[in-house]
């Protein structure tokens, strides 16, 4: 039993951990997420080049063979500077597609560069009418002759206006909401009759509305099976919603150590208001937050690693104490922090924000504790 | 045991009701409804409307050009107000200069002031808070030292709402320094924003908004005749506010309106998503949070019953702060878990998710200051132990 | 608007009052509890000579013509005694049913001493497989020649042991769970084929599981129109609903004030525990659990009171507030008393144990809840 | 970073397996399973099959007897015994005067005591809480006074759980009143029941079993040589035992045992009922009790890789300590509700109710006291946040 990180493990995070010290300090971050794109190119670059676009990916792919564990170190870290660059929506997402579904030719148009950095790509999971339902997909993709016509919509589709490649769920068969008959599509950003409708989210992020009006793609853009779509993409949720509960749980510590910090200076009635009995309490239930968050994480991590049965569970799990213990602990944070932790200026209302985008991403508390309350065990 | 009205009251009920459903201006309502901040000239167009009506100085004496409305009546105006869900007015002139000095101030500065408080001629913020001082006001640093027939006042106050648009600043300012009370030696100054050595600068709140600001004062000079009151008694009137602005911060029918509204919207389908309403776990909450609700409408209505009744109102208000600010963030919290996905475009375009969807999540943030202001529900907790537990 | 009580309210609180301070403290409470028959019978007689019994009925039928009001201003007083004596079970229950559905030969024979406290009686509602659903009937009764022979199991039959009258719901139509088919009997307990196994239950009273194995019964046993005693069961359910959260809310009310008092004068670290913040604005929780409590069950008796449309919206309300913030008033009632909160010998742990019950009696949180979901208002 | 145990451990884990199969006596096992308390001489009878199996000192250094168990073979071993819902050990001998007495005793004690501890023959209580005093322990009143060559005691302890049937009590006593600090001039005495002069008194607790004592010393004699190590230092040795009291009292593998059943019954039918995992809601709460007991599973686990890789423990006892004792309440929570009106009947017949329900509330009552006792869970919190946060 070894909880530690081993050694390409700690590298990665102490790397992540110089990278955000040294260059990426909260101003640094304000300002590319206030920029054009939302965020830095030049980071963008960086990530690259120190190989973190190529974690999870195979080797002969170009990749660093990681896993979840190695996923959720460098999250968990990247957590602390609220990173605004791509990497779930290029990595986890259009990664976790690509790895598992594009053939050779597929991998070296679209894998490839995007590990290098070269080529930014999304997955289009969401549709408006879907709320969490993956299998909710009413986008068509019909024959047409040796082509594809695609139709519909996606909604919230994150780093959307800056990707090259969009991947699209499709339904090619079955009914709304069956597993069976979603194919998944590689299309380029600038087809005809693709419009993407961009926008700021507010955790500083980005996202985009897109539609498809009969937009044609070559038989080629399908990755994976025609109508065999859905595991890929289920697999691909799942590690998404790991890789941003670790970073829930990274931004956790960081509001719980800036709010005992600040408790320890901030005074009211001559004494530092962390002196006052009630405020400790609750501090201590954050740190108990915090515990209990790391340990699921840690559980589901080592479960979705080994493919064990409980994967799914644990998955829910974490994701469900992340939404709901995560949502108190950032309202403590803010209220104990008091009227600076409801201003702009403070990172601590930045970070409140994006736990509380996390807590939506993905399926919310009540999506995953009914998924856990009808589990078998 | 009965809630029922009197006929005389029923009438009123009615006038009411008829009031709002005729000179309500779509205009004005439709921006309301669309959940962003109202723009200056609606809010104070509106407040033109009820000062036409005679309904501008709820709380007032007629003498003064007030209501004089009875409890009952004022809470019957409330709850049409609510259910209208028109514009919440801008309180720092009507509701807390304006009492201040018809009740403390001299006859002069009755003439020069309220006139043109009670027509909504001009704008009043509110100088309480001091950076660092936090829910602890008695700490207050800014200070008037008495220089000819001026007050010299220098210091900084801040969280001073909409204090961007105003023409007057009222002011807890420290005139002695050498008292056996950090209460004592404060007074209530009235300072014009226009004076020299006063500077507003903005605070954005993490929704983005301006909606309070720092106001320094650097050596500001302010008429003797602006003082209210006695010298150094200004906790007092102060405090007289602050009362007022907690029960006012139990908003008991605006969340009746935003639950029922919540209700609607959940029978029926957004964005082609089934309805809200066959989410058996998402509608349990929003029951829970109807429960509350009633509670507290209920408990306002004992207080309404006792204050009509004779006794004088107690600290029901720290009460009535508490559960009210509970359940509006209850509230918020609901509207955002409803619009899911959609709740995460910020300021998109409005073609994005449906109604105010876009706009759920940024309520929520920046309501987050509702347990914070007025005194925190920490420290209402505290003034509940004393006063009532007596712990 | 007036909440304040009406004369005779106030004669009533105020002599009830009266009793509970001079006759009926705790020890004698105990004492009545774990006698045989669970209460004491000259009490039954003091409260039937006080009008105490009278107060729901009909002045023809010998009442004082009371309302819901009355009854609540009764509960909440005889709460502050943790009264044993069985209000509930003859008064409210089987009170109800006959107050509705007797004629006038049957009042005579069942009303009239019961009000006179020479009878006991009770109404069986529940039975094991029903949780909390008053239509899961499954005790039958069938026609045999003028008579009906009931078959059947009721469960948790309150003061079963001690009724003269036990009055039982049987189906005499329709299928498992039907509204309709639903008809009250009048059942001697003496009867041949009644079987009554009697306990103690945890909150100090008293129950019964009653087996009815052909039972048979003459045709004026009939309640009210055959198959057609529904309505007069949920109405009476819902009264008893009403009386119980009036109770209640008076143990709450009784169980925080003791606490605040005991937080006064129990010394710890040198200081009194009331002093700690933590501990202080737990109180405040409690104070606030109370008031609101009180208040909604203000709403609900008026709405009751007036058949207002909102009455089932009203005892729903009320039952999950009891339901959920009593219980939580009710542990921090026991954990700020610390050692002594969790010992037989101190009254506050019985209040928490009646309130626990009553938590659970006629719909719990959970049921009650479930109601309010899916209300429409 | 994995959970996997060595190929040792394994075998160790198949060893432990077996025994709890085969050599738990099955009229122990449905003796526990009943709810009830197990009466006192299964109890002995089963730390008797331990002992015999060489398993009763868990935490003993082999020297004494005991196992010499890594921390992952007590992990293990914890692991198996609460899937095989076995008996708890009586901790007083075992778990904490055993310890006290090898760590810090004379060797005359060793010889004497611990011998007799580990085969079960004696039966311990702790005399460490008094009236009056609750979580504030230092604040203790019990006198001994030293006459000749004997302590002459004085006072009540109280809360003492099992005192009954105890032979041994081991007290904290105050010896030397003129001291610094409250928690220096106390000792550690091991007091024979049998003493003239000892007082057992019931406690019945709210649910009405007799499980504690109030324990009066009169003019008790304890001869000097049954003081455990140095006079007045007795407050360091009483330490060590809370703090393995606490961490004990996280429970885990209880209580996922516990989740395990009540899962099991929720899809019967029970009492001709629907089976409750028909209720989306009561599998919800149970859901959400599940998760946190799998995060404090994987917390203990965090503690034991630390401990096994050369850490010592912290703080984390209160911890576990709090989280431990709030789940096992909310399943106390869930087997009563799940009980509904069934939970009412007061150690009825037991034709009445399926299975354990007429005893669901009663545990419910009864371990009120989990929060309570061991230092309360406020203590704790308060504990974390001095050491932890160092507020």
């Amino acid at each position: 039993m070894d909880f530690s990180l081993n050694e390409i493990q700690a590298m990665l995070a102490d790397s992540v951990d110089k990278f955000i010290q040294n260059e990426y300090d909260f101003d640094t971050r304000q300002a590319y997420a206030e920029s054009d794109t939302g965020f830095s190119a030049d980071v963008w670059s960086t990530f690259a080049e120190l190989g973190w676009t190529a974690v999870p990916f195979a080797e002969d792919d170009g990749g660093l063979d990681g896993g979840p564990a190695d996923i959720m170190v460098l999250m968990q870290q990247l957590a602390r500077g609220l990173v605004v660059e791509p990497y779930l929506a290029n990595v986890i997402l259009a990664g976790g597609i690509l790895r598992r579904a594009a053939n050779a030719e597929q991998k070296e148009r679209w894998l490839q560069p995007m590990i290098a950095g070269e080529l930014h790509a999304t997955l289009a999971f969401n549709e408006p009418q879907a709320r969490y339902r993956l299998t909710s997909v009413a986008t068509t993709a019909t024959r047409d002759g040796d082509d594809w016509i695609l139709n519909g919509c996606k909604g919230v589709v994150l780093n959307g206006g800056t990707a090259d490649l969009l991947i699209i769920p499709a339904r090619t068969s079955g009914n709304a909401d069956d597993e069976r008959g979603i194919t998944l599509f590689g299309v380029a950003a600038d087809s005809d009759g693709l419009t993407c409708n961009a926008y700021a989210t507010y955790d500083g992020q980005r996202a985009a509305e897109v539609i498809l009006d009969g937009v044609c793609v070559e038989d080629r853009a399908v990755l994976g099976e025609v109508d065999d779509g859905f595991a890929d993409l289920d697999a691909t949720i799942d590690e998404a919603t790991l890789a941003v509960c670790a970073e829930a749980v990274g931004i956790m510590q960081v509001l719980k150590d800036k709010t005992v910090e600040y408790s320890k200076d901030r005074s009211q009635f001559g004494v530092p208001i962390g002196s006052f009995q009630e405020l400790q309490h609750r501090m201590v239930d954050m740190l108990m937050a915090c515990e209990q968050a790391q340990s699921l994480l840690l559980w589901a991590v080592m479960a979705n690693a080994s493919g064990s049965e409980e994967s799914k569970r644990a998955v829910s799990s974490i994701k469900y104490l992340v939404s709901t213990a995560g949502r108190s602990l950032g309202e403590d944070a803010i209220q104990i922090h008091g009227g600076m932790g409801v201003t702009w200026e403070l990172d601590v209302a930045h970070y409140f924000k994006r736990l509380t985008a996390i807590g939506t991403m993905f399926g919310d508390a009540d999506w995953h504790l009914d998924k856990l309350a009808s589990a078998s065990h | 045991m009965h809630v029922t009205f009197s006929e005389a009251d029923l009438a009123f009920q009615e006038e009411v009701r008829t009031f709002f459903r005729d000179e309500y201006p779509d205009e004005i309502r439709e921006a309301v409804s669309s959940g962003e901040e109202l723009p200056r000239e609606m809010q104070i167009r509106w407040q033109k409307i009820l000062f036409e009506k005679g309904w501008a100085g709820i709380n007032w004496p007629t003498e003064h050009g007030g209501t004089g409305w009875t409890p009952v009546q004022k809470y019957i105006y409330a709850r049409e107000e609510g259910n209208a869900n028109a514009p919440v007015i801008v309180p720092f002139g009507l509701n807390m200069v304006g009492p201040v000095i018809y009740t403390f101030g001299s006859e002069a500065q009755k003439n020069r002031f309220l006139p043109d408080i009670l027509a909504s001629n001009t704008w009043w913020c509110q100088g309480y808070s001091e950076p660092g001082a936090g829910s602890d006001l008695a700490s207050l640093k800014t200070k008037g030292d008495l220089v000819g027939d001026h007050w010299v006042v220098n210091g900084t106050k801040t969280w001073t709402t909409l204090g961007q648009f105003a023409d007057w600043i009222f002011c807890l300012v420290r005139t002695t320094s050498d008292v056996a009370r950090r209460q004592e030696g404060i007074s209530f100054l009235l300072i014009d924003m226009k004076s020299p050595g006063v500077t507003v600068k903005p605070i954005i709140l993490l929704d983005g908004t301006h909606e309070v600001n720092e106001i320094h004062f650097d050596n500001v000079e302010v008429p003797v005749e602006n003082l209210v009151g006695e010298e150094g008694k200004g906790w007092t009137y102060g405090k007289v506010l602050l009362q007022h602005e907690r029960t006012n911060s139990a908003n008991t029918f605006r969340s009746e309106y935003r639950l029922r509204k919540l209700r609607e919207q959940a029978a029926t389908s957004v964005r082609g998503a089934p309805p809200l309403a066959d989410d058996k776990n998402f509608m349990r909450r929003l029951a829970a949070v109807e429960v509350e609700l009633k509670g507290l409408e209920y408990t306002e209505l004992r207080t309404l019953a006792a204050v009509s009744s004779g006794k004088a109102p107690g600290p029901e208000s720290s009460f009535l702060k508490i559960k009210g600010t509970e359940i509006q963030q209850a509230i918020d919290t609901l509207y955002m878990d409803a619009a899911g996905y959609y709740a995460l475009p910020y300021r998109a375009d409005p073609s994005v998710g449906e109604g105010t969807e876009t706009l759920t999540a940024l309520r929520y943030f920046n309501f987050r200051k509702a347990t914070i202001y007025a005194g925190s529900n920490e420290i209402q907790k505290n003034i509940i132990a004393k006063h009532v537990l007596g712990l």
